[in-house]
C-alpha cells in the first residue's frame, strides 16, 4: 500500500466517524433553530431510542419495521419531553433550560442502565457488510449508508428551514417567541414539533451508528462532545453546517492522530478544538452561520 | 429630605442587620466543627472549596454574561500546581495557594481574549473543548503530572499548637481562604468595576458609551474567574491530597455550571447554594434508589429547576412573593411571584395554570423589558 | 451532644488480641462498606455489587461467616475521587465499618488508602489491577485482588514468546493506569526477546469508538494486535479487525474485554480464534454449568437479583472476590481489623469456587496480590477453550517490585 | 346593566368589566370598566405610568387579569397571546416586538401567519399574502425599499412602521396600537392615523389606540379613556374630551400646545 | 467644538449617510431632524464610536474622534441617550446613573477586590452625585427600582441622568421626548434647559417633536436619506420647502 492509500483510507476513516458526529449535530441544530437552546440530552435521548428500536428487534420485528416503529415512537417521545420537561421553564433564564437538559442527561443515562444495564448490545447492521475498493482504499457500505443518509436528513432539513413556511415560523419562534405568540402562532405547538423532529433526527443517527459504535447507555456520551465541536463549527443554525462540520472533525482529528506523532492519538482531541476557535475568531458565527444583527 | 434622612436610617439598620447576620454566621461556621462528625467536616470543607470555584465561575456568567463550560480545567490547573509544588518541590501548602492563584490568573487572562470574540454559546463550547483536552494533556505531560496515575501528595496537618484534629484544621483553614475569596468577590461586584461588568452584560453598547472598555473587563472577568477556580483546586489538592486527570473530566466542568445555575446566578450567596447541592445531592439520591442514583439525581436537578427557575437562591423570595399575593384575598390578581426576583430578560416562570387551559403559561409580559432591549 | 463523640464507640478486642480493633465486628455481625460507581460514566463496573452483595446473602442464609451475619454497605461515588474519599469517611466515621472491602477503579483507590490505611481500616481486594496496590510498602491495610495488569501481561508475553517468538505487535490501549501499566508491563516482559511491540495506539474512554486507532494500526501490518480495552471498545476493535480483510494479526484481547457478553454482539463467526487470559470461571460458559460453586451462583443471582443478569461477567467477578474475602475472614486469628489485615497479607495458596482450577490466592510479606495465575483461551465456535497450563507469572518472571 | 342581547356584540363588541392586572406584587390596574363598539376607534389616554400599557397588555393576553373582558361575547381572559390573536386580536407592542433577525418581508409573512397557517399551502394563500403585502408596502413605502434587510438594523422608526405593518397582515378584527407613533417623523405620524382611520373604516376594525399624541388621537377617535394610576378617570366621546379645556389640560397637557412647548 | 466633516456610512447597498457636514458651537444646541431612515442615529453613532465611517471626518475640540477606541469617547466629555433605549435592565436605577459616572471613576480591579479607602470614598462620591442628580431628575423615589418595569417616561429620564452623570460637554440626546405627553414634554423641555445651563451643555438633539426642537436648538439640521437638504435657525427651517416636503408635511 502506497502513502497515498494509507492517507485516503485514514480519511475515509475520518469520514466515517465524523458521519457519526454529524447525524447528530443535525439533531443539535435543529433544537437549536427551534429553541435557541442547546440540548445536552440530545445524545441520551437517540440512545433511548436506540434501546427501543433493540427492543422490538427483540422482540422478533424486523428492522426495517422497527425502524419506522422506533422514528414514530421517538417523536412522540420528543413532544412529551417537551411538554413535561421542557414547557415548565419555559421563559426561565436560557441556562436555566440548558441545566434541565443536563438533568435529562443524567436520568436518562441512568434509566437506560437500569432498564438495560450496561452490558453491550448486538445491534444489527443495515447495511451491507463489507465495502467498495476504490484503488486501494477500503469504504465500508455502512460509512457509505451513514454519509447517505445524513445528506437527506440535511437535505430535508435544508428544505425545511429554508424553503418551508414552518421554517419560517419556527425561525420566528426562536427569535421572539412574545411576538410569534401575538401573531398567533401556538408556540407551545411550535417547540413540541422542533423536540419532536430533533428525537427522530436524534433516533435515526443512534440506529445508524449504534452498529458501528454498539450500543450501550454511554454510546452518544462521546460523540456528544464532537457533534457540539460539529455544530459549532458550521455556525449552529445551519444543517448543511453541521455535516460539513462533522465531517471535517472527524477527518481532522483522524489524520493528525494518525501522522502527526507530537499530537498522537490522545491529544487529538484537540485538533479540531484549536481549529474551531481559529475559525471562530474569524468568524464568529461559525462557517455557516448567520451573524447576529445587533446596533444601537 | 425627609426621604433622605429616612434612607439612611434604614440604610444604617441594614448595615446593622448585615453586620449581625455575618457575626451570627461566623460563630456558627467556628462552631460546626466541633459539633459534626469528621467526615460531615470533611463534607462541609468540600462545600466551601466547590463554592469558591463557583464564586468566581459567578463572576464570568452570573455578572459578566460570558457561559463558560471549561471552568473544571481552571479548577485542575489549580489542583495540579499545588500538587506538583507539593510532591517535586515539597514547598510546603500555603506557598502553592499564590502559586496557583497567580498562575491561573494569568491562564484565566490568556483565555479571555480569544474569549471576546466568542459570544454565549461559542464560548461555551469552546471552554468545553478545552476542558475536555485537559485530561489527557495532564497524562501527556507524565513526568511532572505524574500521568494517568495521579500524584498522591500530603494533605494539609494541624500545627501541634492548634490542638485540632485534621478535619477541624483543614475546615478552618478552608473556611478562610473562602471567606477571603468570597468577600473579595463581593468588594469587586460592588465597585466601579463591578457595575461596569454587569452594565456590559445587560447591554454592551451602552456599556461602552458609557466608557467601559469592553475588552478590559471582560478579560480581566475571566481571569479573575479562572483564579477562583483555581484556588479551589488548590484547596482541593490540601483536602483530599490526591489528583488524577480523571478527576476533571469534563463532568466537572458541567458540574460547576449546573451547580451555579442551581444555586442562583448573579446572586452572592447562591455559589453556596449551589455548592452544597453539588455536595449532598448525590448522597442523598442513593439514599433514595440504590440501584440507580442517576435516576434520582437528574430528576432532582430537574425538579429543583421547576421550583427555582432563577436558582436556590431566589427561593425564599418566591415562595414569599407567592404567599403574599396569595394571602390577602385568595383571588388576588394571578402574580408572577418573584419580588427579589431579578429582573432579566425573560418573562418570570409561570405560577401552575388553571388545569383547564394548560396553554396559558407565560403570565408576565414576555417582552416586559422590551424598552431597555437593544435594537 | 456533638456528633462528633462517636469515635468513643471505636471498641477494641481483649483477651490475646487485645488493643486491636473490633469495630464493626461482634460474634453476630459484621459490617461492610464498599464503594462502587453506580452512576457515571462508570457504572457499567457498578454490578459488581451486586454480585458481591448476592454472595453475601447466601452467606446469611447458610448461617453467616462464622456465625457472623455480614451487614454490606454499598455507596456511590461515580467513579469521581473526592466523592469516594467522602463515602469512605461516611463508611469508617459514621457506618463503623469493620473494612471497606472494595473501592474500585484506581483513581477512587487512590484517592482514599491514604485516609483508611492512617485509620488503620482494611482496604482488602481493591477492584483494579493497578499494580502499586501489591508492590507498595506503606499501606499495609490494602491488598488488591485480580491478577494486576502487568501479571497479565506476562502471560501474554510468555505466550508470545513461546508460540510467535519473531512476533511484531501492534497494541490499542486505554489511555490510563490500566491501559498503561498493561502495556508497559508487556513491553518489559517481552524486552530482549524476539517480540517487538511496532506500533502503538491510545484511546480516551470518552472517545466514541476506536476505528481510527485500528486504522491507523493496521497500518503497521503487524502479527499480533494486542487489545487493552474496556468491554465497548473491545467490541469496537474485534468488530474493526474483523471488518478489515487486509489484515489479520493474532487478536489478543485482554481480561476485561473477553467476556461473552463482549464478543457476542461483534458476531462470533467474527472473533474465531481470538485469545485472552482468565482466572475466573466465566458464568456465560456453558462449560461451567454443573459446577457447584457457579450453581449456588446462579440460583442466588436469581433469587436475591433477579433483574440483574447473571452471565455478566462482572457480577461473578463480585461474588468471587467476595468469596474470597470469605476465606480470609475465615483466617482471621484475631477477630479484629489487625486480624484482617494480617490473614489477607498470609494466604497460601487457598481455593475459592469460581476461580478457575489452578488458580488460587497467595500472598506473603512484600507480596500483596493475591492472584498472579492465568490461564490462556482461544475462542473457538461459541465459546471460550482454555489452553496450554495456568501461567503462574510470579515463578516465570518473579515478583513484581515497584 | 341590561341592553338588548341584539346589542351586545356591537355595542360592547369589546367589554371590559372590573380589570384588574399587575406584575407580581405591583397591583397596576384597579378595576376597570370601559366597552368600544365594534368598529369603533377608542383612545386610551393618560399620564406617564398611568397603565395604559398594561392594560393593552391584559386585553391581548400577555399578562394575566382578574375580572372579565369580552370580545364579540367571547371571553379574553385566561387565554394566551396566541389564542387572543386567533379570535382577531392583533397587538403592536410597546417595544415593538420585531424579529430583528428575520427580514423585513419575513416579518411581516409572519404578520399573516393567521391567514396562511404553516406548513406547504396552496397558490391562493400565497396570492392573499402577496396582496397583503403590497396593502402594507402602500401604506409604508419605506417597508418596501428594506424589504429584504434584516429587522434588527431597521431605524427605530423603520421598526415601528413594520411592527405595525406585521399587526394589520392578518386583517384583526381588533387592533391595539400601544404608542404608534413613537419614533416616527411628523409627516408619517399623520400618515399613520390616516391609515388608522382608513383601516378603521374599510374593514370595520375595531381600535384601541394609546397615544401620547393626544391631539392626533383624539383625532381620530370616537370615544376616548383617560387613565390615572390604574384607574378610569374619564370617559367619553372623544369630542367632548377633547373640547372639555380642564380636563385636557390636566390630563393631556393638551393645552401646551399654545404655550408652544414652553 | 464639534465639526462633523463629509461623512458617509454605508450598510450593504445602503448609503445611511451620505457626505454629511455640519458644526456644532459650544453651548449651542442643534437640532438633528429627518424622516425615518435618514441617518439621524447613524450619525450618532458614529460620533460614539459605535460604527466607523467610510468617509469623512468628525473634529471634537480639534481631536480626531474617529481615531479613538470607542470607549475612550465618553472620557472626552461626549455622553448620549439612545432612541430605544440602551438601559441596564438589571441594575436598579442608582446603579445605572453610576455607571454613566464610570469614564470618571479611577478605582481598578485590584483595588476593588481590595476596597481600599479610596475605592469607599470615590463609591460613596459617584453614588452621592447620582443621587444628586435623582434627586434633580425626581427620580429619587425609584432609585433602587431595577431599570425594567418602569414606565417609558420615566426611563427616559434614567437615561437622562445617567448621561449627565458622566458630567459631558456635548450630550447626544436621540428622540429623548418621544412617547412622552405633551404635558411632559414640557417639563422635559424646561429640565433639559436647566440643566443645559447648570451643567455648560453643548447639545445635539434628535428628535421628531418640532415643538421641542423649535423650543430648545439655536441651530436645526435636516437630513434625508443621508443628505443634509437643509440648516439654519428653527423659523428659517419650518419654513424651508425641502424639509417641508420630505419631513413636516403641511407646515406645523
Ligand atoms: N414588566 C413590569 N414589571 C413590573 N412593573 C411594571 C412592568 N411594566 C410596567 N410596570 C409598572 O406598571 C405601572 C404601569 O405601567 P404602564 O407601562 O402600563 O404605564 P403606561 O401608562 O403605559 O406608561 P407610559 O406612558 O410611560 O408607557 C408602572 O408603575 C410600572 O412601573
Ligand atoms: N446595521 C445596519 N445594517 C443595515 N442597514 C442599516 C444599519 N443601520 C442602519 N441602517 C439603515 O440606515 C438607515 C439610517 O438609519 P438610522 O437609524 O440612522 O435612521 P434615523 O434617522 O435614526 O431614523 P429614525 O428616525 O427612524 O430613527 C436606515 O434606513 C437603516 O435601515
Ligand atoms: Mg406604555
Ligand atoms: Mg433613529
Amino acid at each position: 500500500m502506497s502513502a497515498v492509500t494509507d492517507l485516503l483510507q485514514q480519511a475515509v476513516e475520518g469520514l466515517g466517524s465524523g458521519a457519526v458526529y454529524a447525524s447528530l449535530a443535525l439533531a443539535l441544530v435543529l433544537i437549536h433553530r427551534f429553541t435557541g437552546i442547546i440540548n445536552f440530552a440530545q445524545g441520551e435521548l437517540a440512545m433511548l431510542s436506540t434501546y427501543v428500536a433493540w427492543q422490538l428487534m427483540a422482540s422478533g420485528m424486523p428492522f426495517w419495521l422497527a425502524l419506522p416503529v422506533t422514528l414514530a415512537v421517538s417523536f412522540a417521545g420528543g413532544m412529551l419531553v417537551e411538554r413535561i420537561v421542557i414547557r415548565p421553564v419555559r421563559g426561565a433564564p436560557e441556562l436555566t433550560v440548558v441545566i434541565v437538559t443536563v438533568g435529562l442527561f443524567i436520568f436518562v443515562n441512568a434509566l437506560a442502565g437500569l432498564i438495560w444495564s450496561f452490558t453491550v448490545k448486538d445491534f444489527p447492521q443495515p447495511f451491507p457488510d463489507g465495502g467498495l475498493d476504490l484503488a486501494g482504499v477500503r469504504v465500508d457500505w455502512s460509512t457509505l449508508g451513514i454519509l447517505g443518509v445524513v445528506a437527506v436528513v440535511m437535505g430535508l432539513l435544508y428544505l425545511l428551514f429554508q424553503h418551508t413556511s414552518a421554517g419560517l415560523v419556527m425561525r420566528a419562534v426562536a427569535c421572539n417567541p412574545a411576538s410569534a405568540r401575538l401573531s398567533g402562532i401556538r408556540v407551545g405547538r411550535v417547540l413540541m414539533l422542533g423536540w419532536a423532529l430533533a428525537a427522530t433526527v436524534g433516533a435515526l443517527s443512534g440506529v445508524l451508528v449504534a452498529p458501528v459504535l454498539f450500543l450501550e447507555p454511554n454510546m452518544m456520551g462521546g460523540v456528544l462532545i464532537y457533534a457540539f465541536a460539529a455544530a459549532t463549527l458550521g455556525g449552529f443554525d445551519s444543517p448543511v453546517g453541521a455535516v460539513v462540520g462533522g465531517l471535517f472533525v472527524g477527518v481532522a482529528e483522524t489524520l493528525t492522530g494518525a501522522y502527526v506523532h507530537v499530537v498522537g492519538e490522545d491529544l487529538k482531541v484537540g485538533v479540531p478544538f484549536v481549529i474551531i476557535l481559529a475559525v471562530l475568531l474569524v468568524r464568529p458565527q461559525g462557517l455557516f452561520g448567520r451573524a447576529a444583527v445587533e446596533r444601537v | 429630605m425627609s426621604t433622605i434622612t429616612a434612607a439612611l436610617g434604614t440604610d444604617r439598620a441594614r448595615r446593622r442587620r448585615a453586620a449581625l447576620t455575618a457575626l451570627l454566621a461566623a460563630a456558627v461556621a467556628g462552631c460546626v466543627p466541633f459539633y459534626f462528625a469528621p467526615f460531615q467536616v470533611f463534607q462541609l470543607t468540600m462545600v466551601l472549596l466547590y463554592a469558591v470555584a463557583l464564586a468566581g465561575l459567578n463572576l464570568l456568567v452570573g455578572f459578566g454574561g460570558q457561559i463558560s463550560l471549561g471552568h473544571g480545567a481552571f479548577f485542575a490547573a489549580g489542583a495540579y500546581a499545588a500538587a506538583v509544588m507539593l510532591d517535586r518541590y515539597d514547598t510546603g501548602h500555603l506557598a502553592t495557594l499564590p502559586v496557583a492563584a497567580a498562575g491561573c490568573f494569568l491562564l484565566g487572562l490568556a483565555f479571555g481574549v480569544p474569549a471576546l470574540r466568542l459570544r454565549g454559546l461559542y464560548l461555551a463550547l469552546v471552554t468545553l473543548a478545552f476542558a475536555v483536552f485537559l485530561p489527557p494533556l495532564l497524562k501527556r505531560l507524565e513526568p511532572v503530572t505524574g500521568g494517568a496515575m495521579g500524584l498522591t501528595v500530603d494533605k494539609l496537618q494541624p500545627p501541634a499548637w492548634s490542638g485540632l484534629a485534621e478535619d477541624q484544621w483543614t475546615y478552618f483553614v478552608v473556611l478562610g481562604v473562602t471567606a477571603t475569596a468570597l468577600l473579595l468577590a463581593r468588594n469587586l461586584l460592588r465597585s466601579r468595576v463591578g457595575r461596569a461588568l454587569r452594565a456590559l452584560r445587560d447591554n454592551e453598547s451602552a456599556a461602552e458609551v458609557m466608557g467601559v472598555r469592553l475588552s478590559l473587563h471582560k478579560t480581566l472577568a475571566f481571569a479573575w474567574s479562572a483564579m477562583f477556580a483555581g484556588v479551589a483546586g488548590c484547596l482541593y489538592t490540601w483536602v483530599i491530597g490526591f489528583v488524577s486527570p480523571d478527576s476533571f473530566s469534563s463532568v466537572l466542568s458541567i458540574t460547576l455550571l449546573a451547580g451555579l445555575v442551581i444555586g442562583g446566578l448573579a446572586s452572592l450567596y447562591g455559589p453556596l447554594l449551589g455548592a452544597a447541592f453539588v455536595m449532598y445531592v448525590p448522597s442523598v439520591s442513593q439514599d433514595l434508589s440504590e440501584a440507580a442514583p442517576g435516576v434520582v439525581f437528574g430528576l432532582l436537578i430537574i425538579a429543583v429547576m421547576f421550583v427555582a427557575p432563577t436558582g436556590l437562591a431566589g427561593l425564599p423570595g418566591r415562595v414569599l412573593g407567592a404567599v403574599a399575593s396569595r394571602l390577602p384575598r385568595t383571588t388576588a390578581a394571578p402574580a408572577t411571584a418573584a419580588p427579589d426576583r431579578t429582573p432579566e430578560a425573560g418573562p418570570a416562570p409561570s405560577t401552575p395554570s388553571t388545569p383547564a387551559d394548560p396553554a396559558v403559561a407565560d403570565t408576565e409580559p414576555v417582552g416586559a423589558p422590551p424598552r431597555t432591549e437593544r435594537e | 451532644n456533638s456528633r462528633r463523640g462517636q469515635d468513643t464507640q471505636d471498641t477494641a478486642a481483649g483477651g490475646a488480641c487485645k488493643g486491636q480493633q473490633t469495630t464493626g465486628i461482634t460474634d453476630r455481625t459484621i459490617k461492610l462498606g464498599g464503594i462502587y460507581p453506580l452512576s457515571g460514566p462508570a457504572s457499567a463496573y457498578g454490578t459488581i455489587s451486586k454480585g458481591v452483595a448476592a454472595y453475601f446473602k447466601y452467606v446469611n442464609d447458610n448461617g453467616g461467616m462464622d456465625g457472623r451475619k455480614v451487614q454490606f454497605i454499598v455507596r456511590d461515588d461515580g467513579y469521581q475521587p473526592p466523592k469516594a474519599v467522602e463515602e469512605a469517611r461516611r463508611l469508617v466515621e459514621q457506618d463503623k465499618v469493620f473494612a471497606v472491602f472494595q473501592t474500585l477503579g484506581t483513581p477512587s483507590t487512590a484517592a482514599v488508602w491514604d485516609y483508611l490505611n492512617k485509620q488503620k481500616v482494611p482496604q482488602p481486594f481493591v477492584a483494579t489491577g493497578a499494580s502499586v496496590w501489591g508492590t507498595d510498602t506503606k499501606h499495609p491495610w490494602t491488598t488488591g485482588w485480580q491478577p494486576n495488569y502487568v501479571a497479565e501481561a506476562r502471560v501474554y508475553a510468555k505466550y508470545l514468546k513461546d508460540a510467535k517468538p519473531k512476533a511484531r505487535v501492534a497494541v490499542l490501549y486505554q489511555n490510563d493506569d490500566f491501559g498503561k501499566d498493561l502495556l508497559g508491563g508487556f513491553e518489559k516482559a517481552v524486552a530482549g526477546s524476539g517480540v517487538k511491540v511496532v506500533a502503538e495506539q491510545s484511546y480516551e474512554v470518552t472517545d466514541p469508538s476506536v476505528s481510527a486507532q485500528m486504522a491507523s494500526l493496521a497500518r503497521s501490518k503487524a502479527d499480533v494486535l494486542l487489545d487493552v480495552t474496556t468491554p465497548k471498545f473491545g467490541s469496537q476493535a474485534l468488530a474493526a479487525d474483523a471488518r478489515n480483510t487486509g489484515w489479520n494479526p493474532l487478536h489478543i484481547v485482554n481480561n476485561v474485554a473477553s467476556s461473552a457478553a463482549v464478543l457476542k454482539p461483534v458476531g462470533f463467526k467474527n472473533v474465531q480464534g481470538v485469545v485472552s487470559a482468565t482466572y475466573f470461571k466465566d458464568p456465560a460458559d456453558p462449560q461451567w454449568a454443573n459446577d457447584p460453586e457457579m450453581k449456588a451462583y446462579m440460583n442466588t443471582m436469581h433469587k436475591y437479583a433477579p433483574d440483574t443478569d447473571p452471565a455478566n461477567q462482572f457480577n461473578a467477578y463480585g461474588w468471587a472476590v467476595a468469596s474470597s474475602l470469605h476465606k480470609a475472614l475465615d483466617a482471621m486469628k484475631c477477630p479484629t481489623r489487625e486480624g484482617l489485615r494480617d490473614a489477607v497479607r498470609n494466604l497460601k495458596d487457598v481455593k475459592v469456587g469460581l476461580l478457575l482450577p489452578g488458580v488460587t490466592l497467595s500472598t506473603g510479606p512484600g507480596d500483596a496480590f493475591p492472584i498472579e495465575t492465568m490461564q490462556l483461551m482461544r475462542f473457538k465456535g461459541e465459546r471460550w477453550q482454555l489452553f496450554g497450563k495456568p501461567v503462574d507469572t510470579r515463578k516465570e518472571f518473579g515478583p513484581l517490585t515497584k | 346593566m341590561s341592553e338588548p342581547v341584539t346589542d351586545v356584540t356591537e355595542q360592547n363588541f369589546l367589554e371590559v368589566r372590573g380589570l384588574h392586572a399587575g406584575y407580581g406584587q405591583a397591583r397596576v390596574l384597579q378595576g376597570l370598566d370601559f366597552s368600544v363598539a365594534r368598529g369603533e376607534v377608542c383612545a386610551v389616554l393618560g399620564p406617564n405610568g398611568a397603565g395604559k400599557t398594561t392594560t393593552l397588555r391584559a386585553l391581548c393576553g400577555m399578562i394575566r387579569g382578574r375580572g372579565s373582558v369580552t370580545l364579540n361575547g367571547r371571553e379574553l381572559l385566561g387565554r394566551s397571546p396566541e389564542q387572543a390573536a386567533r379570535l382577531g386580536v392583533a397587538h403592536v407592542p410597546e417595544g415593538r416586538g420585531t424579529f430583528n433577525d428575520l427580514t423585513v418581508e419575513e416579518n411581516l409573512r409572519i404578520g399573516a401567519h393567521l391567514r396562511t397557517g404553516s406548513g406547504w399551502r396552496g397558490r391562493a394563500r400565497r396570492a392573499v399574502v402577496a396582496a397583503d403585502l403590497e396593502r402594507i408596502y402602500g401604506y409604508f413605502p419605506r417597508l418596501r425599499q428594506r424589504s429584504r434587510q434584516a429587522a434588527g438594523s431597521l431605524s427605530g422608526g423603520e421598526q415601528q412602521m413594520l411592527a405595525i405593518g406585521r399587526a394589520l397582515m392578518p386583517r384583526p378584527a381588533l387592533l391595539l396600537l400601544d404608542e404608534p407613533s413613537l419614533g416616527l417623523a411628523p409627516l408619517v405620524t399623520r400618515e399613520l392615523f390616516e391609515i388608522v382611520r382608513a383601516v378603521n373604516e374599510e374593514e370595520r376594525t375595531t381600535v384601541v389606540v394609546v397615544e401620547q399624541n393626544a391631539q392626533l388621537a383624539l383625532d381620530i377617535a370616537h370615544r376616548a379613556h383617560v387613565l390615572e394610576a390604574g384607574r378610569l378617570v374619564l370617559s367619553g366621546p372623544a369630542a367632548r374630551i377633547r373640547e372639555d379645556g380642564q380636563v385636557a389640560e390636566v390630563y393631556l397637557g393638551v393645552s401646551v400646545r399654545s404655550r408652544k412647548a414652553g | 467644538m464639534l465639526a462633523v466633516d463629509g461623512i458617509t456610512v454605508r450598510f450593504g447597498g445602503i448609503t445611511a449617510l451620505d457626505g454629511v457636514a455640519f458644526t456644532v458651537e459650544p453651548g449651542s444646541a442643534v437640532g438633528l431632524i429627518g424622516p425615518n431612515g435618514a441617518g439621524k442615529t447613524t450619525l450618532f453613532n458614529c460620533l460614539t464610536r459605535r460604527c466607523t465611517p467610510d468617509g469623512g471626518e468628525v473634529r471634537f475640540e480639534d481631536e480626531d474622534l474617529l481615531a479613538l477606541p470607542p470607549h475612550a469617547v465618553a472620557g472626552r466629555g461626549i455622553a448620549r441617550t439612545f432612541q430605544n433605549l440602551g438601559l441596564f435592565p438589571r441594575l436598579t436605577v442608582r446603579e445605572n446613573v453610576m455607571v454613566g459616572a464610570h469614564s470618571r471613576g479611577r478605582t481598578g480591579h485590584l483595588a476593588a477586590a481590595l476596597r481600599l479607602p479610596r475605592v469607599r470614598r470615590e463609591e460613596r462620591e459617584l453614588r452621592d452625585q447620582a443621587d444628586h442628580l435623582l434627586r434633580r431628575l425626581g427620580l429619587a423615589e425609584v432609585a433602587d427600582h431595577p431599570a425594567s418595569g418602569l414606565p417609558f417616561g420615566t426611563l427616559k429620564r434614567v437615561e437622562l441622568a445617567r448621561a449627565l452623570a458622566a458630567r459631558p460637554r456635548l450630550l447626544l440626546l436621540d428622540e429623548p421626548v418621544n412617547g412622552l405627553s405633551h404635558g411632559e414634554v414640557g417639563q422635559f423641555a424646561d429640565l433639559v434647559r436647566s440643566v443645559r445651563q447648570d451643567f455648560d451643555l453643548t447639545l445635539v438633539v434628535v428628535e421628531h417633536h418640532m415643538g421641542f426642537v423649535m423650543g430648545l436648538c439655536d441651530k436645526v439640521v435636516c437630513l434625508d436619506f443621508g443628505r443634509k437638504i437643509a440648516e439654519g435657525s428653527p423659523e428659517h427651517i419650518q419654513r424651508d420647502p425641502a424639509v417641508v416636503e420630505a419631513y413636516l408635511g403641511v407646515a406645523a
